[in-house]
């Protein structure tokens, strides 16, 4: 078994309204930011996960985020897979 | 972890705890670092005839900090009066505790974190709220309301908002989550606190009198466990930090780690410990609060007169490598330590799990007076219990009054009496000044009717809860206005006992006892030591008047920035009990055509008030409103004795923006929208301190046409001055108010408009923003 | 007739649903807890308000995962009735007895106040005790409340009467002004196809005592009584 | 000018306690997902931006992070930058 560091990127999928986005991009622009065109807010999950190899990884976290992670009705997901670097003694001792 | 604990078969050392691989040596620097002084620290080595380990500096440290040692405030704390026949629990505890009938008994607390606000608001303020809800539930209560008192810089600073609105969130989100309702509470904003915010909680919580259980470590074998959220290295020296001046690179990385709250565990937490302790299993539990881990156990034993030993290799950690110095100090919240009754660790940790929280066995009861820390068997700190607890010095210092302070009160005010300008327009112009308009934007972020007993939401004179199943109801309220206490801090103090008092009165509830947090800067200086002796001394005189004892609070100072320090305020929550809720009147005007009553007298006082500091360029000065403790009490004992016999439809007292916007608050408070009234004063003293000024001891009540006589008349027989002030309109109408010198006119839905909508107005446009340092200027 | 109040880690409207039950003399209240396989022999299920499980990730996400909620699914897909309120609106629709989904209020805040709602539908379980468009006071708290569905759903909701309650002013009109969250269509309340699943954010239980400030919640709990009832003796 | 699409992802400092992480890890622990050594959950904010180029978009969004984007106390933050498809018709007026 390896270890993997998956970033999940679960985002408000296109056309949903997204005030958290609006509230940020009105801000930006009263700081004096121009040429904003949009502001989207989503959330990043990093999970830490060991597996046989990186496709199993990838299929297992996709398996996460569809059961738990992003509602359908709403969001839309992305996965980075990366293995993690061997053996940093104590690791994986997080959360 | 071990299954079993058979702590007793741990072998005792017998030899000093030697210095741990990596700590630094002790030298003067050091001892400094931790807020010692030279002479703290040669009384350390005379406790432990030798020179401390770093582990025990560290716990030193946090003990004998301000924070939890009351170094200067202590002896000042004697002089208030903490007993009555219905005080259970004085100060000393968690939470004091009182009788409040029916078998019943309430705990309530108030408890400052104001540092940490002010550093990180939305974490500094959840956090607060999680510790005073731990203080009430490990006195066995349920918690069922909480209150918070806030100061605030004038909202025209980007921070301040900033601060404000992360406050806010914070209280929200962590009693919303928890599911107590808030039922009160106040904010000031005033220049005074820019850099300085003051986050005061406080809860209130209700138990069967039998199901009281006290903190403290007792029966020898017993077994320690933590339970509850891991150890991480949070805020580190919090209760230290928390004891020194901001500074303005207390932003740096050098600061310890900012403490997250979680409150979905503390929920969790709540009622596992609501369980454990009517389970039997347990002899004492406490909060790991400030000083974590050190002060709870340390605290538990002292009180017990017995010792403990820990084993820090037990302790369940967030992260890897903490060393016990770290571990000891860390204030990660929502963590409690237990003492388990020996034999029991197993009916312990099966309550936890059913909650799906940990409870591990990290140590236990000694009968040898003894704070002994083991890592891994080695001893590494072992100190007498109660010297640590109770041996911190204390001092009193010399207090005097600042010649700034003395010049601001002499100052001739009568320039500012005349009448000048339009009284409509000026009155619009307070009504608007954010200490005054409508605190709903804040209110309505926080759940006030979970647990569905709250008779008496935020935005009236206090809060009520119904205790459920019975009739019966407690109502509480806190109250201080920084200004006059700064102007004159035993008047101050006075008067915020007294308003708290009058608050209560207000909606029917007899007051009862009282619970205080000092916020204050710098002690060290004698003019801040000067405000908190005569604030205290104040306290002491109001609280004996009226029969509220205190039974618990909380000390925060050093709220200074730059050498700038807060005004002095010594915020009083004050709880009260109602014999009938049915009975509890509000603070709105309920039926056109109903007659207005003022009860009490006026006074040509303007110094301290709202209206110099809002329409006269910030100006604070003069003497501030002057409280006769006597009349005061006539006047609370009549409306009480009136809202008893059904006699008043609504009762609101006058406070910030005097009698115009008391009257303005009633009319517009009603639940079925906004009355107008018609009302005309005249008196011996100017109109504008008539309108404006903001003298104590006046309630302004709405009665039925019909029993106007017979309250004017109740009213005089309890030696309160009483007359009829004109009556309640229609909605829609005009608040008109006629004086001999001009009038107010304005429709009420414009007093309305602008009283609801001036928070929102100045809020809903850039300060709910994540984080970020656009925040730190203006 | 026995109706189930199901308690999650984090829900703190439990006991406030159990006690409005309670009032109604013909109400036996218990409670589930999360971890039960089973609902036993009850008539009807309530999801009470609170933050199962913090509302971490989103609201009711993690809740419908609950070992209850199997039983709950199945009891509501024999026609069982199931009320969610607030969060139990929220759980409702991540576990899909409820179509749409529950966004963060559109101004960002919680939001904690009394609501008027405007009654759309008196043709469910929970509703027959209520006039067409009579207008109820009752409070809501909550920072997740924001209904959202497909415009298709939307339009079945309309098209099919599954519209419970909507906010509306004091006086019933709909406005921008009077919807606290955001939510589509003005959209407080809805029932699933069959009727028999309702999900509400306000919180009916809330206002069942004069004390309280409105009894308008309390004939949400007796139309559930004249529906149980009824069905014991037909 | 051209456009840019910037990803800033902001996650709680490493230390800092972080409960949503927590919830989420123990609700896939006990949706039978194992080997999982860490969940840390933070936001994701995807910016569209005008710049000059590449090291422009990447400095504006930078001070956003630092003004705005990120609570400095409690949180780090990474970006990503790439450069947008040039005009697609109607780009650049989302949100
Ligand atoms: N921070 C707050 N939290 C909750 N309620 C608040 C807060 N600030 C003000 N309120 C509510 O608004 C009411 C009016 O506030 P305030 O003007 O300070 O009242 P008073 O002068 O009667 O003490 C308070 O009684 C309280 O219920
Ligand atoms: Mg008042």
């Amino acid at each position: 078994m390896k270890r993997f560091h998956v970033e999940v990127r679960v985002k408000p999928r296109p056309g949903l309204l997204d005030p958290e986005g609006k509230a940020i991009h009105h801000a930006l622009d009263s700081l004096g930011y121009e040429g904003l065109a949009g502001v989207r807010v989503g959330k990043v999950i990093d999970l830490e996960l060991a597996a046989g190899n990186r496709e199993e990884a990838d299929a297992r976290a996709r398996e996460m985020c569809r059961k738990l992670l992003a509602n359908p009705v709403t969001e839309d997901f992305e996965l980075a897979v990366a293995e993690a670097p061997e053996s940093d003694d104590e690791g994986g001792q997080a959360s | 972890m071990s299954e079993t604990t058979e702590a007793t078969s741990r072998p005792r050392s017998t030899k000093h705890p030697q210095p741990r691989p990596g700590d630094p040596p002790i030298t003067p620097e050091l001892v400094d670092e931790h807020g010692l002084s030279p002479e703290e620290y040669e009384r350390i080595q005379r406790i432990l005839d030798r020179t401390p380990t770093f582990t025990e500096l560290g716990i030193f440290s946090a003990m004998w900090s301000e924070h939890c040692g009351y170094k200067n405030s202590k002896r000042l704390l004697m002089l208030l009066p903490t007993e009555a026949p219905w005080v259970i629990q004085g100060p000393g505890e968690n939470a004091g505790v009182i009788d409040v009938g029916g078998g019943l008994a309430l705990a309530f607390k108030i408890e400052s974190h104001n540092h940490p606000s002010a550093v990180e608001p939305y974490q500094g303020a959840a956090t607060g709220v999680g510790g005073i809800l731990r203080d009430i539930f490990t006195m066995g209560a349920r918690p069922v309301a909480v209150l918070d008192s806030l100061r605030f810089g004038d909202l025209d600073s980007g921070r301040n908002r900033y601060l404000f609105s992360g406050v806010v969130k914070g209280v929200g989100d962590y009693g919303n989550c928890v599911g107590i309702p808030n039922i009160g509470g106040e904010v000031f904003f005033d220049r005074a606190y820019d850099g300085n915010p003051l986050v005061n909680a406080m809860a209130l919580g209700v138990m069967k009198r039998e199901e009281l259980i006290l903190a403290e470590a007792s029966g020898v074998g017993n077994t320690l466990m933590a339970v509850g959220a891991r150890t991480g290295r949070d805020g580190i020296h919090g209760a230290t930090f928390a004891s020194e001046e901001l500074s303005a690179d207390s932003d740096e990385a050098s600061r310890p780690q900012v403490q997250v709250g979680d409150p979905f565990t503390e929920k969790l937490l709540l009622e596992a410990s609501l369980e454990l302790i009517r389970s039997g299993h347990i002899v004492g539990i406490q909060d790991m609060g400030a000083a974590g881990l050190t002060s709870s156990a340390s605290e538990m034993a002292g009180r017990a007169g017995s010792g403990v030993v820990l084993e820090m290799s037990d302790v369940p950690v967030r992260e890897p490598g903490m060393t016990p110095y770290e571990i000891l100090l860390s204030e990660s919240q929502e963590r409690m330590l237990v003492v388990a009754k020996k034999g029991h660790e197993a009916q312990v940790r099966e309550i936890l799990e059913k909650w799906e929280l940990e409870a591990e066995a990290i140590g236990e009861v000694t009968d040898d007076g003894h704070f002994r820390i083991e890592e891994d068997g080695t001893v590494v700190a072992d100190i007498p219990a109660l010297p640590l607890t109770d041996g911190c010095p204390t001092y009193e210092r010399e207090g005097v009054e600042s010649d700034e302070v003395k010049a601001l009160r002499a100052r001739d005010l009568s320039e500012f009496l005349e009448p000048r300008g339009d009284l409509t327009d000026r009155f619009l112009r307070l009504m608007e000044s954010p200490n005054i308009a409508s605190k709903d934007w804040i209110y309505h972020q926080f759940d006030t009717t979970v647990r569905t007993s709250t008779v008496v939401r935020p935005g009236g004179d206090a809060g009520v809860i119904r205790l459920q199943g019975t009739n019966r109801g407690v109502a509480a309220t806190t109250d201080c206005n920084g200004r006059y206490c700064f102007l004159n801090p035993r008047e101050g103090a006075r008067a915020a006992v007294a308003e708290a008092a009058r608050n209560l009165v207000c909606v029917g509830a007899l007051p009862t006892a009282v619970t205080n947090n000092l916020n204050f800067g710098n002690p060290l200086k004698p003019h801040i030591y000067h405000q908190m002796r005569e604030a205290v001394l104040g306290m002491a005189e109001a609280c004996q008047l009226f029969e509220t004892p205190v039974t618990g609070g909380n000390v925060s100072l050093y709220n200074e920035t730059d050498g700038q320090a807060i005004y002095p305020t010594p915020v009083i929550g004050m709880v009260g009990t109602v014999d009938d809720v049915s009975q509890v009147v509000g603070h709105g005007f309920r039926s056109p055509g109903d007659t207005l009553i003022l009860l009490g007298e006026n006074r040509e006082e303007i110094g301290g008030s709202e209206y110099l500091y809002r329409l006269h360029d910030g100006l604070v000065a003069g003497e501030p409103p002057v409280v006769d403790l006597l009349a005061e009490r006539r006047l609370q004992h009549a409306v009480l004795a009136l809202i008893q016999q059904g006699l008043l439809k609504s009762a609101h007292d006058c406070a910030e923006g005097g009698l115009a916007c008391a009257l303005a608050e009633a009319a517009v408070g009603g639940t079925g929208g906004p009355l107008g009234l018609s009302v005309e004063v005249h008196d011996r003293i100017a109109p504008v301190a008539l309108l404006f000024g903001e003298t104590t001891g006046r309630i302004v009540v709405s009665v039925d046409p019909e029993d106007e006589a017979s309250v004017l008349g109740r009213a005089r027989n309890h030696g309160v001055p009483a007359r009829v002030l004109g009556h309640v309109g229609d909605p829609g109408d005009d608040f008109r108010i006629d004086s001999p010198e001009g009038a107010i006119r304005v429709p009420i839905n414009e007093v309305a408009r602008r009283y609801r909508n001036t928070l929102a107005d100045l809020m809903d446009r850039d300060s709910d923003i994540p984080g970020g340092e656009s925040h730190a200027s203006t | 007739m026995k109706i189930a109040v199901v308690t999650f880690p984090g829900s703190n409207c439990d006991h406030d649903c159990y006690r409005a039950l309670k009032l109604l003399d013909e109400v036996e209240p218990e409670f589930r807890w999360h971890r039960d396989r089973e609902l036993g022999a009850v008539q009807a299920v309530v999801l009470p308000g609170g933050f199962s499980y913090g509302d971490y990730l989103r609201a009711g996400a993690i809740a419908r995962f609950s070992p209850i909620m199997e039983a709950v699914v199945a009891f509501a897909r024999e026609g069982g009735l199931v009320v969610g309120i607030c969060n139990g609106f929220q759980v409702l629709c991540e576990v899909g007895l409820l179509p749409g989904a529950l966004l963060r209020n559109e101004s960002l805040r919680f939001r904690s106040h009394e609501v008027h709602l405007r009654v759309e539908s008196t043709g469910t379980p929970f509703t027959s005790r209520y006039r067409k468009g009579q207008i109820l006071r009752v409070p809501i708290a909550h920072g997740e409340g924001n209904y959202h569905a497909e415009p298709e759903v939307l339009a079945e909701l309309e098209g099919t009467d599954r519209i419970v309650f909507r906010y509306v002013t004091p006086s019933g009109e709909l406005s921008p002004e009077a919807n606290p969250n955001g939510s589509a269509h003005h959209i407080a309340g809805i029932v699933n196809e069959s009727r028999n699943v309702l999900g509400m954010m306000p919180h009916p239980e809330r206002a069942v005592e004069e004390v309280l400030g409105s009894t308008d919640g309390l004939g949400l709990f007796q139309s559930m009584v004249d529906h149980l009832t009824a069905g014991v003796t037909t």
